[in-house]
């Protein structure tokens, strides 16, 4: 990693893991105080930017688009919240140790996939194995008969489809429509303190750190070349001696995992988990966040993540009517006029300035100006192939 | 006890239509003065009295009185029963038209201060009904509508009242239509298999049985388990019910045929057009379910347009709405593949989002002019109501129209495209782009042609969606998963797979239905269709062949 | 069979394609070290050919042998290709988003082309210096650090073969390589296939007659899915079933206009 | 782009997010006549997304309710500023707001929510930060909160009315019922309360069905399908608690499959008028309804409130304009902010705790009729109609208890050992036997 990188990089974990938490443990009166509202809205963006990371190595870098991504963040968030509802025991509406939602089912006795949930240890392995080992069944069946493109998209948004139905039945012991919900502790912590929702938060800058290192770290790998070279052109990647499905699979795997590991951070801080985070419109907005940051950056994706959701925030408070004209319209603007995304758009006017500033200057030996361009900037993005093929 | 049996001999005479005696008779009049007694059973009695006179205009005061449209008032020492009519105010005052009790002469427009309500409790309500429903019935059986006819036969037949057998006997030989014959034939033998003797229930159970009537299943279900009934009562039971099962089981596999052909031909009309944009043009049009939401509001308005304008021939609006939705639908998408998509060609996903950015603004302005909640769209007189194919299996009209909507698209769609000139440049610029160009054909023609095309057919399909479903901004929503499952299972640009994949699709949803549920159906199908695509991914009619892409 | 023998080896092979049969119980070899030309009208099932070969298309029935006894037909492409038989395709297939050098570097033989072994693998000591060697071969030594989509058509083809030659391959299948270059880039792509074919097996595809004499020694025929001639260019240039096949179709077309 | 085009674009989206701000924060007519600092409340419903189609109609009537306040001084002689947020039917985004409300904004009481997993998912966050919502829509009961009045029905106040009036001679003495529902937590539970029900006034189990749809399911067919075979030979009634979307295609599908509703009525529990505006009534017309209110109740405050809405609506420029209707959660909605005021002018407060305990035992003369805030259940005493549905989109109302009905948010017939009471208990309590 270059250093400048490096020390930018630095700065903003600092900022987010160990500043934000420190303003907002400050007396209100202080002019740097961050109200607990903002900090854990903060907390929920920085989630869905962890996802966004997973979206952009598996769409940005390897071209591969899901529009599915919310069934594994909800996978990641339904196990935490079983945990959670575990938690809660007797403290409930109902007085009673099982969940709320199965007393009014009537169910008797705790189901026996529920059970394991009691266990933290086993809920935190539950939130990186369940939504792996399912993205790698799936992934498997998918990549290995080569299904890809917009079939891959379609395939996945009924995924999508077909897990919001399923997750709103009742009879799935999961809580129906309502999801899981009324949550009380989180490993003992009560979730009504400050400084449990300071400690989630914190927790997820943490994991958001490191999340970006892992997602650089691949990008920088080899192999991180070879998903931009399948974006490229699979085939000359499959000619070239490399099995495209393994790498797609395994890029699928762990975009599936980060999604899983945002869920769970997401259930405690927002409270509630409910199918309809897994249905298809959200997937679609989680590919809009990263289209909008930048694909292809890892940053952008971040970035991308926050800053739409932070402007839902504020367009549903200020422009209850007209908000969802104006995402609409910045989508379409951004896929028009930006298509690498906000960070595209700022890196290329950067290179553009900087090629000016050094266009004079010595010619660096090829091997050096060839490392140095680790990750792919998409400049604009390439016609992927079609085939359009005759009507028959 | 006694008084039951007093209602319903009051009930025979009454459907019987025995001629009524005198109206005013001095009962009645004092029956109507008891009404507005403060004694609860007076007033019961009194409704009886009025009832049992079989007056229509009498019949009117008790539904009225039911309504709570009957005032008491007192004019000079005597008290008075009369008939509340339109309401009005003036400055504080609430005054209301007033008419008499049975001749309904007006009396003039009083304050409602002046009056006192008779109110309709509920022991009062219950004593009416019967009179108010036997004339129901009545009315229903004389009504000019074969359906409403229908209707009254068979809850005479439910409540199978050996009173009744007059009246239907006579309707039986009154009535023309074959249907309405049977479910008052049906009647008849319900009456005679609760009343009759013993030779009688044989009968009716033979005749219930070839009338293959389900309705009488639960008696003769009862007449076969009835240890008191003579063994070839029995028998007879017995025999009617294994062949009203037999012809159930027919029923319902036609019943489920049609379902599934009902089913994919809606699938087949909404992935029709994205079939055509998708296939031809490599765009992943996800603001078609909103397209289609256009083609829906524009029935709404080209309905309302008829409503206040030619309210005469209000039935004719569909045959308007039909070509009106799908030019609608058309220039909306020739604007947005003008404006915007044109740009984007040759990048799927890119399209995918950018048409999706388009859905949410569709979507939030309709929510804006039409306001958020559903419009209502009425069916035209001929689009509703069934087609009786057998006695069981109603096929409801609207339906019917789909399939038939569904099958002339196809048909138009083919001829379309390998009939005309039009269509031999669209299928041209499909195949080779720069080659078209330098053949004269103006590409960018073509693709706005192409795109209104499939935005037109979007825009029929919402047409006729309004036929079955309701009609809101959000509409689109509902079937786009649903009409892309459609087309990549079909193969994308090939129309027969388009055509064969909804009518897989449709037929195997509704045929899982009955045994798994509305919910796992869906999932269930979308397993298989990711199962179906392990084995041909690019779907079912795939051009394959060697490959010069690389 | 020693190591003398073919390199490639069809026996029988047959491929249709919705009723089209596009190889039909073709018979084919090549020896090592040998460079072969395939020509053929239209639809003959040349490249339908190079597909059995590279994995792409899996034959209805036949055998396909690869040097002494690997058969192929149960191989992924990628295992193929593991195997040393490189493919170059008609248009040009490089890596636009990539640099030049990235993509001889991804080509580049290795042990294990497995994800965990790119994820952890740094650079190997030898590796630049082959990287190198190859882009000096294909003289794209000093666009190295271009994006290969910055590239101009002819020097995709040849950071194409480039890659194909940085996979070391036993056998190198190349199609229509020259389609679209003018003159100079062609005469340049053939010494460069000359040049490539003196330690490996190639095996063209070509239309370019003229080209084909530049670089044939033996050329094969294909007609309707199987092999109509084979032997040196001059002989195969006048053989009359050759004639047939390329003029003879075109009498029937003026025929049947006349 | 030029710039005149830009510049003109900026124009109009001003034009227009000023048009959205003044309706949506009810620009107070008389703030000039007030010195005192406005008095923020919160209005929480959806403005887009699924649930819009119920949820803008109660922001309206809400906003409504505060110009009306206002207009007439104000609360404690202070106006009322609303805050209007669209959680968009994002459960999430539901808890997101109300966070927002009560911490950033620190309104003094929110108005909002319809589906009951956007209470569920608000109602720790009011609970956590001691706030207080008024939820304006007929529930499941089975709730207490200290924090959250319920202005709609408990199960006992709409489900057990509707099926009592069709098992009487009334109303057709039915007894095959089939229970159709959404799956989610209100039907689920309705139907739990009803089958309890049903079966303690000795319906067999052999003539109750039970089934559910997804959300926004369309298609009917295989379901009428069943139902029409369950009602063969007569006597059967369907109790639908299908939600919003599915409803037309469902009465449509039934109509067209032959059922009618003087042979096998349908009684709904989540169809109002404002639902109405948006169906085509012919297939509906004769199909029963079970609420609290009916736009066409006959007295005077009604008459008010009607035309107030229409006034309202048509004066706002709202969609549908004087075409508008009013419904019984609409009508919920209205009183809970007059109710709340009366709280507030009775406890001298806006505090949550005084404004809470004021809130027992208020009265108000609703549209309606006088309704009553329970004493201690934080659930409200309302009449229970039975209305037919016209073809005009409007009930006739066939059926009234005398008198207003006692809320039970726990019923009887499923949790009888259970009793919800913030003043002599904390909430939720175990009756004893």
């Amino acid at each position: 990693m270059p250093r400048r990188e490096a020390v930018a990089l630095g700065v903003a974990a600092l900022l987010l893991v160990v500043a934000l938490p420190i303003c907002n443990a400050l007396p209100t009166s202080s002019p740097l105080h961050l109200s607990d509202f903002r900090l854990n809205l903060f907390g929920k963006f920085l989630a869905y930017a962890i996802l966004a990371l997973g979206l952009d190595l598996l769409w940005g870098y390897a071209g591969v688009l899901s529009l599915g991504h919310g069934v594994f963040f909800g996978l990641g968030a339904y196990a935490m919240g079983m945990h959670l509802m575990l938690e809660i025991g007797a403290k409930s509406v109902y007085q009673s140790a099982l969940p709320d939602f199965m007393v009014w089912n009537q169910v008797k006795e705790l189901p026996l996939f529920w059970r394991p949930f009691y266990s933290g240890a086993f809920t935190l392995a539950a939130i990186v194995l369940v939504p792996g080992l399912f993205a790698l069944a799936f992934g498997f069946l998918a990549f290995r008969s080569r299904i890809r493109g917009v079939y891959f998209s379609i395939i996945t948004q009924a995924l999508a489809l077909s897990a919001w139905l399923v997750f709103n039945r009742n009879e799935m012991r999961l809580g129906g429509t309502n999801g899981l919900a009324d949550f009380k502790t989180i490993f003992g912590f009560s979730l009504n303190q400050a400084s449990t929702q300071r400690g989630l938060y914190a927790v997820t800058a943490l994991v958001l750190v490191v999340a970006y290192l892992v997602c650089r770290w691949i990008t920088n790998s080899r192999a991180g070349k070879v998903l931009v070279a399948i974006r490229d052109s699979e085939t000359r990647v499959l000619f070239s001696g490399y099995s495209p499905a393994r790498y797609k699979l395994f890029v699928f795997v762990v975009s599936a995992v980060l999604a899983g590991v945002a869920g769970a951070l997401y259930a405690p801080q927002v409270g509630i988990i409910t199918p309809a985070k897994l249905g298809v419109l959200p997937s679609i907005e989680m590919v809009v966040w990263v289209a909008a940051g930048g694909r292809g950056t890892l940053v952008g994706a971040a970035l991308g993540a926050f800053g739409v959701n932070w402007m839902q925030s504020w367009l549903t408070t200020s422009y209850p009517d007209l908000w969802l004209l104006f995402l609409g319209g910045l989508f379409m603007g951004v896929v028009l006029f930006f298509p690498d995304g906000l960070v595209g758009a700022l890196a290329r006017t950067a290179t553009r300035m900087m090629r000016l500033t050094r266009s004079a200057s010595s010619t660096a030996t090829p091997t050096e100006s060839a490392r140095s361009r680790e990750a792919p900037r998409t400049g604009h993005p390439r016609p992927e192939p079609v085939s359009r093929t005759p009507l028959q | 006890m006694t008084r039951s049996l007093l209602l319903l001999s009051l009930l025979v005479t009454w459907l019987a239509g025995v001629p009524a005696s005198h109206a005013q008779s001095p009962e009645a009049l004092k029956a109507l003065a008891d009404l507005a007694a403060d004694n609860a059973e007076k007033r019961e009695a009194a409704v009886n009295v009025l009832g049992g006179t079989r007056d229509p205009k009498w019949l009117e005061l008790l539904a009225a009185l039911r309504d709570g449209n009957v005032y008491a008032r007192t004019q000079g020492k005597a008290l008075e029963v009369v008939v509340g009519g339109t309401k009005s105010t003036k400055g504080d005052a609430e005054l209301i038209d007033i008419a008499s009790a049975y001749t309904r002469t007006a009396l003039g427009t009083v304050p409602v201060a002046s009056l006192t309500e008779i109110a309709a409790d509920r022991r009062l309500r219950i004593a009416i009904k019967p009179f108010l429903d036997a004339d129901e019935t009545r009315a229903q059986l004389a009504s000019a509508d074969p359906e409403r006819r229908r209707g009254a036969a068979l809850k005479l037949g439910h409540q199978a009242d050996a009173s009744a057998a007059v009246v239907v006997e006579a309707a039986i030989a009154k009535e023309s239509v074959d249907r309405v014959r049977e479910t008052l034939q049906q009647a008849q033998a319900l009456i005679r298999l609760a009343h009759g003797q013993a030779a009688d229930r044989i009968l009716a159970a033979q005749s219930l049985g070839n009338l293959h009537s389900f309705d009488a299943m639960p008696a003769l279900q009862g007449l076969a388990a009835d240890p008191g009934a003579s063994r070839a009562e029995r028998d007879a039971a017995t025999h009617a019910i294994r062949q009203i099962e037999r012809w159930s089981l027919l029923v319902r596999t036609v019943e489920t045929l049609f379902q599934g052909a009902s089913l994919a031909s809606i699938l087949l009309l909404m992935a029709l057009g994205l079939a055509i944009v998708f296939g031809l043009m490599g765009v992943i049009n996800m603001a078609h379910g909103e397209l289609m939401a256009l083609g829906a509001y524009s029935t709404f308005v080209v309905q309302n347009v008829f409503r206040a304008r030619w309210p005469e021939a209000f039935d004719a609006y569909f045959v308007v709405a039909l070509p009106v939705s799908f030019v609608v639908a058309a220039v909306v998408g020739v604007i947005l593949e003008r404006g915007v998509i044109r740009r984007l060609y040759g990048r799927p996903l890119e399209t995918l989002l950018l048409t999706w950015g388009a859905s949410l603004i569709i979507q939030q302005g309709l929510r804006l002019w039409f306001g958020a909640a559903n419009v209502d769209v009425s069916s035209p007189s001929w689009l509703s109501g069934g087609f009786a194919l057998m006695n069981g299996l109603t096929l409801p009209v609207n339906r019917l129209f789909i399939i038939a909507l569904a099958a002339a698209s196809v048909g138009g769609m083919y001829g379309l495209l390998f009939r005309t000139g039009a269509g031999l440049r669209i299928r041209a610029v499909t195949q080779n782009r720069a080659m078209s160009a330098c053949l004269g054909v103006r590409a960018g023609w073509v693709d706005a042609t192409t795109f209104a095309l499939g935005a037109g057919l979007a825009g029929l399909a919402g047409c006729a969606l309004t036929q079955i479903g309701n009609v809101g901004p959000s509409l689109g929503q509902n079937y786009i998963v649903d009409s892309f499952m459609v087309v990549v299972t079909g193969g994308v640009g090939k129309l027969a797979g388009t055509i064969l994949a909804a009518a897989g699709i449709g037929g195997l949803n509704k045929g899982i239905e009955p045994a798994l549920g509305a919910v796992f159906a869906k999932v269930a199908i979308l397993v298989m269709v990711i199962l179906f695509l392990q084995r041909r991914p690019a779907g079912l009619f795939a051009t394959r062949g060697r490959s010069a892409e690389a | 069979m020693t190591s003398t023998g073919s390199i490639i080896y069809l026996e029988d092979v047959t491929v249709s394609y919705d009723g089209f049969k596009a190889l039909s119980r073709l018979n084919f070899y090549m020896d090592r070290r040998e460079l072969r030309v395939v020509i053929g009208p239209n639809g003959a099932g040349k490249t339908t050919l190079l597909d059995v070969i590279s994995g792409r298309a899996k034959p209805e029935h036949g055998r396909v042998i690869f040097g002494d006894h690997t058969d192929l037909l149960p191989l992924r492409e990628n295992d193929i290709a593991g195997l040393g038989i490189g493919r170059k395709f008609q248009t040009p297939s490089v890596f636009v988003n990539l640099s030049v050098w990235d993509n001889v570097e991804l080509s580049l033989k290795r042990a294990s082309k497995g994800v965990f072994a790119t994820l952890l693998e740094r650079d190997a000591g030898g590796e630049r210096e082959r990287i190198a060697a190859t882009l000096a071969t294909v003289g794209l030594a000093d666009k190295a650090a271009r994006p290969a989509g910055a590239l101009s058509h002819g020097e995709k083809q040849w950071l194409e073969i480039g890659m194909v030659i940085a996979q070391d391959p036993e056998l190198l299948l190349v199609d229509e390589p020259v389609a679209g270059m003018t003159d100079e880039e062609t005469s340049r792509t053939g010494e460069l296939l000359e040049s490539i074919a003196a330690d490996r097996s190639v095996l063209v595809i070509e239309h370019d007659m003229e080209f084909v004499r530049q670089i044939a020694r033996k050329v094969t025929v294909l007609h309707q899915g199987t092999v109509l001639c084979e032997g040196p260019v001059d002989q195969v240039q006048n053989d009359p079933r050759v004639l047939e096949v390329y003029i003879g179709r075109r009498r029937e077309g003026t025929n049947a206009h006349g | 782009m030029p710039t005149y085009s830009r510049r003109d674009f900026l124009k109009s989206g001003l034009a227009a997010a000023g048009a959205g701000l003044a309706v949506a924060h009810g620009v107070p007519a008389l703030v000039g006549a007030q010195s005192k600092e406005p008095v923020k409340i919160g209005v929480l419903h959806s403005l887009s997304g699924t649930m819009a189609i119920s949820e803008v109609s109660l922001r309206d009537v809400v906003l409504m309710a505060v110009e009306e306040i206002n207009a007439k001084g104000g609360v404690m002689g202070r106006p009322i500023q609303p805050v209007v947020v669209d959680p968009a039917s994002n459960w999430d985004l539901f808890a997101e707001k109300a966070k927002q409300l009560l911490l950033q904004d620190k309104v003094a009481v929110v108005f909002g929510c319809w589906t009951s997993v956007s209470r569920k998912s608000v109602l720790p966050v009011f609970e956590n930060n001691n706030g207080l919502l008024f939820y304006p829509v007929q529930y499941e009961g089975e709730e207490c909160s200290k924090n959250v009045f319920y202005t709609g029905a408990t199960p006992n106040q709409q489900l057990i009315p509707g099926a009592e009036y069709l098992m009487s001679k009334e109303g057709g003495a039915y007894k095959k019922f089939y229970l159709l529902g959404t799956d989610y937590v209100f039907p689920r539970t309705a139907n739990k309360i009803l089958r309890a029900f049903l079966v303690a006034k000795g319906v067999p189990a052999d003539n109750i069905a039970e089934e559910y749809t997804p959300f926004s399911h369309q298609d009917y067919q295989t379901i009428v399908g069943k139902i029409k075979r369950f009602s063969s030979g007569g006597n059967a009634c369907v109790l639908s608690t299908i939600n919003g979307d599915s409803n037309v295609p469902f009465y449509k599908e039934f109509a067209n499959q032959g059922l009618r509703s003087e042979n096998a009525p349908i009684m709904a529990y989540s169809v109002a008028e404002d639902e109405l505006r948006g169906m085509d009534t012919s297939a509906l017309v004769g199909h029963l309804a079970a609420w609290n209110y009916f736009q066409s109740i006959e007295n005077a405050n009604n008459k008010k409130f009607v035309n107030a809405f229409k006034d309202y609506a048509q004066k706002k420029g709202l969609p549908g304009g004087a075409k508008r209707v009013t419904d019984d959660p609409m009508e919920a909605g209205y009183f809970g902010v007059y109710i709340w005021k009366q709280a507030v002018e009775k406890a001298k407060s806006f505090d949550v705790d005084a404004v809470r305990k004021a809130v027992y035992g208020q009265t108000f003369a609703a549209p309606s009729g006088t309704i009553k805030m329970h004493e201690s259940n934080h659930h409200t005493y309302r009449p229970v109609l039975i209305g037919e549905i016209l073809k005009d989109g409007q009930f006739k109302i066939i059926s009234r208890t005398k008198g207003l009905v006692e809320p039970e948010p726990w019923s009887k017939y499923t949790s009888p050992d259970k009793g919800c009471d913030w003043v002599k208990h904390q909430g939720t309590y175990q009756k004893k036997a």
